[in-house]
């Protein structure tokens, strides 16, 4: 809309003039909206990244917000309930009028609101889920962007990696029942469909594993791949040690594996039997963000300067991070829309240059005209007490049959002041 | 076979864990006739007390007694307070009052101690015994469970057939007016059905949690399953409760590990054992006689 | 006779000691009450419904144009939350039997729209809608077979297990059903006439929300037209007559099993086209929008708008859609972060539960009837204590 | 009915008992409590089931009878206490007794079709007039949880009624009434003769022994006698098991005073 | 103000003289929303007396009944037991004061047995011997050969009976009986009402006996009320009553 596109920062406001360019922008502020479960059997964790998000977002409006604009930041609470995410999503585009959607939670509750924000012409960024639906198909939601790692490429680079690393091992798969074990499944098989001796599957709510351990045990397993959330990684550690199930090797997909939290979970179980994380130690898992064990991570130290200058309460957590790198992001594809945003603008934006923005991710973003496709690579790492330590590098690929390749970019540093400073890519 | 032992076993722990929920429900409902929805929200809450303290540095078992006697008091207090005024009224009343106690307790707790997940320790090992070479799912946990469940069920049946109390409290439960008029004094012994419930769903909260995680909602689907349990075993029997609860824990864990992604028929199975046992017996499988009609 | 097992009875309170205070007596007005009553109202039952048919649409149409998208939306929720708990008042308060389980009965109507609307050209929405009605319908038929022999809590408890038991099937036959992901759907395009009607009374525009909307209001104003009539004719009062005194009503000839079936149906029926119209708003059917919650939910939209009065079913729908999000915008508005704000709905939500069961037992349709005919009984004794006095 | 046993448990409530009720008689069924008199109308209602014996009605044996069948075979009971339908007004509980004159079915109703209305109109009527019958129209429109224990057993009675049945089973339909009510339901009852046979359980004996025709005597669920009031009151052991010594409702206490020996 | 007919038995259980006033009911008024039962209704129960309160249906004997027990309340009035003020009492502690009342309509606890029924009834009294029990099921063998079924299985006339010899478990001074010759064999009728007689006569029971059935109610009691729409009518012996048919026709409908 404004001319000058590569005028000074986007953070001073320098040859335009704000206007109220399209619906939840106005001259000093931007309206985003997020719906996440507060409340309820997925609260926990999970109710976190929004506050990781609101202290960035502080963080970015202390400093003069985003074009001059201060970021109004409104998520409301779905307790996990697609029926919920309806409502309160009517609420936030309707009633709010926000300008998009920002990280807004969870597979089935978000597949909700889907045709609705596309339909309705709301940008929906950055889905805090790896599901595909988000990035593989942009032409039917050109509106909706993913954002972290699919949970299909991320099987792929594990079974690559046993494939490579493991070729003996007899491999069993834990797998959470829905899209998330499933896609997972789908790219490990792609790899080691031979090595896999068992598949079993948990539903969410049903406390007790034990069959399934039960299984993976009788069937030999002595490699076991989880694609669960933490709390069942911590109870698959449990069950096994009941039953004195000792594979050689766990493998915890990404989302499963905050060893702090597993950790601090499964550290005082009982009197000996489980002291501290060990049980964990040693296992593998995906990384595609930094976590709070590395302390000397600069992108870490920027977090946890912003998260206590923030004032909310509790420490710094893995899902803190996960926020306040999505809210990076956010404020990233912000300044690619230009200094008067509009909703066309932003969705161009990120198909433009989102694919070249740096971050505390690991590896690029897909985003393009044809996929909407969040950050491609993980790394593979060894957990070691609390934190983790690095045993294969960052591994870039795509879903369906794209290859596997080594990243070669470096490591991205925070910039001055933890705040992007994206050019606009439209014009 | 080493499979089929822990199947079995890690039903039987579990089904003992519904036992305990089904025992406090089928005390409040032999107490006030009332299906108590917010016994596991009530539990929670004593749960999240007995961590407090363990996170202050004290005992496992003081946590545990101030936690059984902060439900006795929370018992007591939600039948004084917020259940007195709608006894005797609609049944569906009580029912709505439990489902927004349910709430509002979840809620609170949430406000009060956070929504993450916490460990909460067991005071004994979480390891399986070993049987010659074998591990079995048979932990000292799992015992410290079944054993307390057990003695719990005792000293209830023990209370409701042998003393005046059970006597008087099971008076006051069928009949107010008529106990009333025969002197008992059925105030208090409503108040003592539910503090007493609150007591053993409390303990059934605490059990559970040892050696897992708690949050706000951590007692969610034992309402169901424990439901479920005391319904089966026939609402009126605390022996049914257990077997109820039994019965419902070996199940389920037979179809989850038996059955091709079983885990996904658990909840089925529960809805299947249920209506199969009440077709051929609509009051449950300890049910007393049939009513008289005319 | 007292027996030990009486069933959920919404008339538990109607004895000899306290008749004043039976709520479904209270909320069901009694047939001839509507007969003696105004006399500006037709005789004839269907006259008189359709006129409040009539009124009832003139209202939908100005209250959905006056009000703004959000509030749009929040209507079309009302609707199905209301159809639902429409058919669940016939089960409930007119019958009897509790059911913890009608949100799976929903579920089993949205899952079968989902289905229908996922054909590449798929039929038309009524006839899709119809469908999901009979769906329904069959399933609550069985379940109402199985149940017709229970009681109070032992139905509760069959319910509940059918409430938490049958979504879990979307799971299992995930290649069908879309497990826990859901079945997305498409919500059909407004037909261009309803965008010249709606261009034609109000000149807004007529958006997706704004069809669902209207969707949401015809179902149910065609359900509560049809729900009244049953409940003001014989089968109403069959129904009532089998939850008061069940041996009575069988020594009148009433075969207690086949009429408790037929409310379970004729409320399944209401549950299964509530999902239609659900799955069309929400434009999903996963299974975890037919968790318990939902369930219990409209059981207490029930109860606390007055049991057995479709006008308090629909209140205490509005009830359940308007007071969560206005406690979360006041918890905002008194400066509590989002967090604690969303937390504090559900409190507050609870605590209402609680002081309305406790100050208005016979909930809001029920209390301000009882109010009424309080006060009539009370300006009649003090009539006839002046007449006898003078 | 002929061999009726029925057992609960261990008790035997009912043994081989055979009675029959002749068209337009009044046929009364005493005993001690307990005897089995509402055991034996439970079996005539099918809701208990005996395990041994036979009903026939009208000369066709009922088997496996259900209590919703009988309104259809013209048979109609009040129960021991009142049993109305709290949540219904007078005038419906009544229009419930009428259920098997009903025509319209469930699409006229779910259509609130005329034809449903016109056939509510004729229960309606019907209705009215058994209350009118019965002297109590005047309630028509309250709720019988708030109306006198006599009102209410005449509302009973009248929802009886209302399905013109042509068997009457009243269970203790005096209990509760005062002498002067009892007299009027014992003309109601004779009156009712010409139009049906009527099955009578009472305790009242002058009532008993005023409208009854014939009279069977229960004891323990044995029967110990049948025949006209005059032979049953005649008979010793109906005496010695139900009425007591002599007419001992008009001095009872004399009774006691002077019977020193009967620990009682 | 009257003598009692033909009592010269000690009455050794009440601690009262007989003849003076155990049971004193000054002015009391009762109601049910609008509807009025009671209205200022006085009167006395003498101890070692059996007192019957007679009158039509919906006369309000059951209501002053339940008033006097506390268990509806009172707008207006006074009750005293023994002189003792008792109007605002705790239902529950009317008992261990002496009273028993037996509710109109088979107060039984359905769900409970007989003998748990009847152990109800004496809970108060802590431990209580066996024999008493069996002095009850000597008094109703019926429900004696059913002392371990449900309470809801038996008949109408057995649970009468049932909730009579649990009010006597209680070892009452002075008995309120609501109706209890409802539904009962004109033998037992007989025998309860004997029964009455002689706990009154030997044991210094007093009753105070409410029932529709004026005329065996009347040929056992020493005193006879007659309540009409909430308000006492007539006071007189039961032997007066008994004998004056202007009366018997106007009130009692014999
Ligand atoms: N719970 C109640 N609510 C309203 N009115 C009541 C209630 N109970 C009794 N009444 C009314 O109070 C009046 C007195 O009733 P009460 O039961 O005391 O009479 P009663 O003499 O015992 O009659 P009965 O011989 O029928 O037992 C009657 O008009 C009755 O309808
Ligand atoms: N469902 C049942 N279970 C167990 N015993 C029963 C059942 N129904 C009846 N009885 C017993 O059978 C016997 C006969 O009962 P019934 O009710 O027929 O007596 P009744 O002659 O009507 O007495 P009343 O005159 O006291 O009403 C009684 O001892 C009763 O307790
Ligand atoms: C497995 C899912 C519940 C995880 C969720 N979709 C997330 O990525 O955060
Ligand atoms: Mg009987
Ligand atoms: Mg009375």
């Amino acid at each position: 809309a404004c001319g000058g596109g590569n005028n000074d920062d986007g953070g001073g406001g320098g040859g335009g003039e704000n206007e109220a360019s399209d619906i939840g922008v106005t001259e000093d502020s931007i309206k985003l909206g997020a719906h996440y479960p507060l409340t309820g059997v997925a609260a926990p964790g999970y109710s976190e990244i929004p506050t990781g998000v609101q202290a960035y977002f502080d963080w970015v409006n202390e400093n003069g917000g985003v074009n001059g604009r201060q970021i109004e930041y409104i998520y409301r609470d779905d307790a996990y309930n697609p029926t919920n995410t309806t409502q309160v999503v009517n609420q936030l585009v309707l009633e709010d009028e926000v300008f998009a959607i920002v990280g807004g939670l969870g597979t089935p509750t978000h597949s909700a609101v889907l045709d609705f924000l596309n339909s309705e012409g709301v940008p929906d960024l950055f889905v805090s889920s790896g599901s595909l639906l988000w990035g593989e198909d942009p032409e039917t939601n050109p509106y909706t962007f993913g954002w972290q790692t699919d949970y299909e490429s991320e099987g792929k680079i594990i079974g690559e990696y046993i494939a490579e690393e493991f070729p003996d091992a007899k491999v069993g798969l834990f797998l959470q029942d829905d899209d998330f074990g499933e896609d997972g499944e789908a790219g490990i098989r792609e790899y080691i469909d031979d090595q896999i001796v068992a598949a079993v599957r948990y539903t969410p709510g049903n406390t007790n594993v034990a069959p399934q351990i039960s299984e993976l045990q009788a069937a030999g397993a002595d490699f076991v791949v989880g694609f669960n959330v933490p709390s069942y990684t911590a109870l698959s550690q449990l069950t096994a040690l009941q039953l004195g199930y000792q594979p050689e090797q766990w493998f915890y997909s990404n989302v499963g594996s905050d060893p702090a939290l597993v950790g601090s979970l499964l550290a005082r179980f009982s009197q000996g039997a489980v002291s501290d994380a060990s049980l964990l130690d040693g296992a593998l898992t995906t990384g595609y963000l930094p976590t709070v064990d590395q302390t000397d991570n600069p992108w870490i130290q920027q977090f946890q300067e912003i998260w206590e200058a923030s004032g909310q309460e509790g420490e710094l957590t893995n899902y803190r991070v996960y926020g306040m790198s999505q809210a990076y992001t956010t404020v990233q594809a912000l300044q690619a829309a230009g200094q008067n945003p509009t909703r066309d603008g932003i969705v161009e934006a990120i198909e433009t240059a989102g694919a070249d923005w740096e971050g505390p991710v690991f590896a690029p973003y897909r985003y393009s005209a044809d996929s909407h496709m969040g950050t491609s690579g993980m790394s593979i790492e060894r957990i070691v007490g609390n934190g983790s330590e690095e045993v294969q590098p960052v591994r870039v690929t795509d879903i369906g049959n794209a290859k596997i390749e080594e990243f070669d970019g470096e490591p991205a540093s925070p910039p001055q002041n933890g705040i992007p400073d994206e050019e606009s890519a439209v014009d | 076979m080493q499979q089929f032992i822990n199947i079995t076993l890690s039903g039987l722990v579990e089904g003992m864990i519904y036992a305990a929920f089904a025992l406090a429900l089928v005390l409040i409902w032999r107490s006030t006739r009332i299906v108590n929805f917010a016994q596991g929200a009530m539990a929670a809450a004593t749960a999240f007390i007995a961590l407090a303290l363990i996170d202050a540095g004290q005992s496992y078992w003081v946590a545990l007694i101030v936690a059984l006697v902060s439900g006795f008091v929370l018992g007591a207090i939600v039948e004084r307070v917020i259940i007195r005024p709608v006894e005797g009224g609609p049944e569906l009343n009580a029912v709505i009052v439990t489902l927004g106690l349910f709430v509002a307790i979840q809620a609170l707790i949430a406000i009060v101690f956070g929504s993450a997940f916490q460990s909460f320790p067991t005071p004994f090992g979480v390891r399986g015994f070993e049987v010659g070479d074998t591990t079995i799912a048979l932990t000292p946990t799992s015992l410290y469970i079944i054993g307390s469940v057990l003695i719990t069920m005792a000293l209830l049946v023990a209370l409701f057939r042998f003393t005046r109390v059970g006597l008087a409290m099971r008076a006051s439960a069928f009949g107010q007016e008529v106990a009333r008029l025969l002197g008992v004094r059925v105030g208090r012994m409503l108040t003592l059905g539910w503090a007493l419930a609150a007591v053993v769903g409390s303990l059934s909260g605490l059990l559970i949690a040892g050696g897992e995680f708690i949050y706000p909602a951590y007692m969610d689907s034992l309402i169901v399953f424990g439901f479920v349990a005391a319904v089966l075993g026939g609402l009126d029997s605390p022996v049914g409760a257990i077997v109820g609860g039994l019965l419902l824990g070996l199940a389920l864990s037979y179809v989850s590990g038996y059955l091709p992604r079983g885990s996904a028929l658990v909840n089925v199975a529960a809805l299947v054992i249920l209506m199969v046992v009440l077709l051929v017996r609509p009051g449950g499988l300890f049910a007393s006689s049939v009513a008289r009609r005319a | 006779m007292s027996a030990p097992n009486t069933p959920v009875s919404a008339a538990g309170a109607a004895t000899e000691e306290a008749p004043l205070t039976a709520t479904a007596a209270a909320n069901v007005p009694s047939t001839q009450a509507t007969e003696s009553g105004r006399s500006f109202l037709p005789a004839s039952t269907l006259l008189r419904h359709l006129v409040t048919v009539l009124l009832a649409i003139v209202g939908s149409v100005i209250l959905l144009e006056i009000t703004d998208p959000f509030t749009n939306s929040q209507l079309a929720q009302l609707s199905y939350y209301a159809i639902a708990a429409g058919g669940l008042t016939v089960l409930t308060g007119l019958n009897g039997q509790i059911s913890l389980g009608h949100g799976a009965l929903m579920a089993v109507g949205a899952y079968t729209t989902a289905l229908f609307l996922q054909a590449d050209e798929p039929v038309a929405l009524p006839l899709i809608l119809l469908v999901s009605v009979l769906t329904a319908t069959v399933v609550g038929a069985l379940v109402g077979v199985a149940a017709a022999r229970l009681h109070g809590p032992y139905l509760a408890g069959a319910t509940l297990a059918l409430a938490v038991g049958l979504p879990g099937l979307a799971i299992y036959f995930h290649d069908t059903l879309g497990g826990e992901q859901g079945l997305r759907v498409r919500a059909p395009q407004p037909p261009d006439l309803f965008k010249e009607f709606i261009g034609w009374v109000s000149g807004n525009s007529a958006t997706g929300t704004k069809w669902l909307a209207y969707v949401g209001a015809i179902c149910l104003i065609l359900t509560y037209f049809l729900l009244a009539n049953l409940v003001r004719s014989r089968i109403g009062r069959t129904w009532r007559a089998v939850r008061d005194q069940e041996v009575a009503a069988e020594l009148a000839g009433i075969n207690l099993g086949a009429w408790r079936v037929l409310a379970f149906t004729v409320s399944a029926a209401a549950a299964g086209l509530a999902g239609g119209v659900l799955a069309l708003v929400i434009r999903l059917a996963a299974p975890s929008g037919f968790t318990l919650v939902l369930s219990l939910s409209l059981l207490t939209a029930i109860v606390l708008g007055g049991l057995g009065s479709l006008l308090g079913a629909l209140l205490g729908s509005a009830l359940l859609v308007f007071l969560p999000p206005f406690v979360t915008d006041l918890g905002a508005d008194l400066g509590l972060d989002n967090t604690e704000a969303a937390q504090l709905a559900p409190f507050v939500y609870g605590v209402v539960l609680i002081v309305a069961m406790i100050f208005a037992p016979a909930g809001f349709v029920g209390t301000v009837r009882l109010r009424w005919l309080t006060y009539r009984a009370k300006q009649r004794a003090a009539a006839a204590r002046s007449s006898s006095g003078g | 009915m002929s061999g009726i046993s029925v057992a609960f448990g261990g008790v035997a409530a009912l043994s081989d008992v055979s009675l029959t009720v002749e068209p337009g008689q009044v046929h009364g069924l005493i005993g001690p409590n307990g005897a089995g008199k509402t055991t034996l109308f439970n079996v005539a209602c099918g809701l208990v089931r005996p395990s041994a014996g036979r009903i026939t009605w009208r000369g066709e044996e009922l088997r496996r009878l259900k209590p919703s069948q009988l309104s259809t075979l013209g048979i109609a009971r009040t129960l021991q206490g009142v049993g109305l339908f709290g949540g219904l007004s007078v005038l419906e509980n009544v229009m419930v007794g009428a259920h098997r004159h009903a025509r319209a079915g469930f699409v006229s109703a779910l259509l609130a079709l005329p034809t449903a209305d016109k056939d509510d109109k004729v229960l309606r009527e019907r209705a009215h007039q058994a209350l009118v019958e019965l002297g109590a129209e005047s309630y028509a429109d309250r709720y019988p949880g708030s109306l006198p224990y006599p009102v209410q057993k005449r509302v009973a009675l009248a929802r009886a009624l209302v399905a013109d049945p042509d068997l009457l089973l009243l269970d203790e339909p005096a209990s509760g009434l005062a002498e002067d009510e009892m007299h009027e339901l014992g003309e109601l009852i004779r009156a009712l003769s010409s139009r049906m046979s009527v099955l009578l359980v009472e305790h009242h004996m002058d009532l008993v022994m005023k409208v009854c025709d014939r009279i069977t005597v229960l004891d323990s669920g044995e029967q110990i006698a049948a025949g006209t009031p005059a032979e049953v009151q005649a008979d010793p052991k109906v005496t010695e098991a139900y009425l007591g010594d002599e007419v001992v409702e008009t001095d009872a206490a004399e009774l006691a005073r002077t019977d020193g020996g009967r620990h009682v | 103000m009257s003598e009692p007919h033909g009592s010269t038995a000690v009455s050794a259980g009440s601690g009262t003289a007989p003849g003076t006033a155990l049971l004193q009911v000054q002015g009391l008024t009762s109601a049910y929303g609008p509807v009025r039962a009671l209205d200022g209704v006085t009167l006395d129960a003498e101890a070692g007396r059996i007192t019957a309160v007679l009158g039509a249906n919906g006369a309000g004997k059951t209501t002053l009944l339940r008033t006097i027990s506390g268990l509806v309340r009172p707008q207006a009035g006074k009750v005293l037991l023994d002189g003792e003020d008792i109007t605002r009492s705790a239902v529950e502690a009317m008992v261990s004061k002496g009273m028993a009342h037996v509710p109109e309509g088979r107060g039984v606890i359905a769900e409970l047995t007989v003998d748990e029924n009847l152990r109800v009834g004496s809970l108060f009294r802590g431990k209580v011997g066996k024999d008493e029990y069996d002095r009850v099921y000597d008094i109703f063998p019926r429900i004696a050969e059913r002392r371990n079924n449900a309470a809801h299985t038996l008949s109408g006339g057995e649970r009468q009976m049932l909730v009579i010899g649990r009010a006597l478990l209680a070892q009452p001074r002075i008995l309120l009986l609501d109706e209890p010759s409802l539904g009962l064999a004109p033998r037992i009728v007989a025998q309860i009402f004997g029964l009455l007689r002689q706990l009154v006569d030997r044991e210094g029971l007093s009753v105070l006996l409410v029932e529709q059935n004026a005329r065996s109610a009347l040929s056992v009691a020493d005193v006879g009320i007659v309540l009409n729409l909430g308000k006492v009518v007539v006071t007189d012996q039961a032997r007066t009553l008994m004998a004056d048919e202007g009366l018997r026709h106007a009130y009692l409908g014999f």
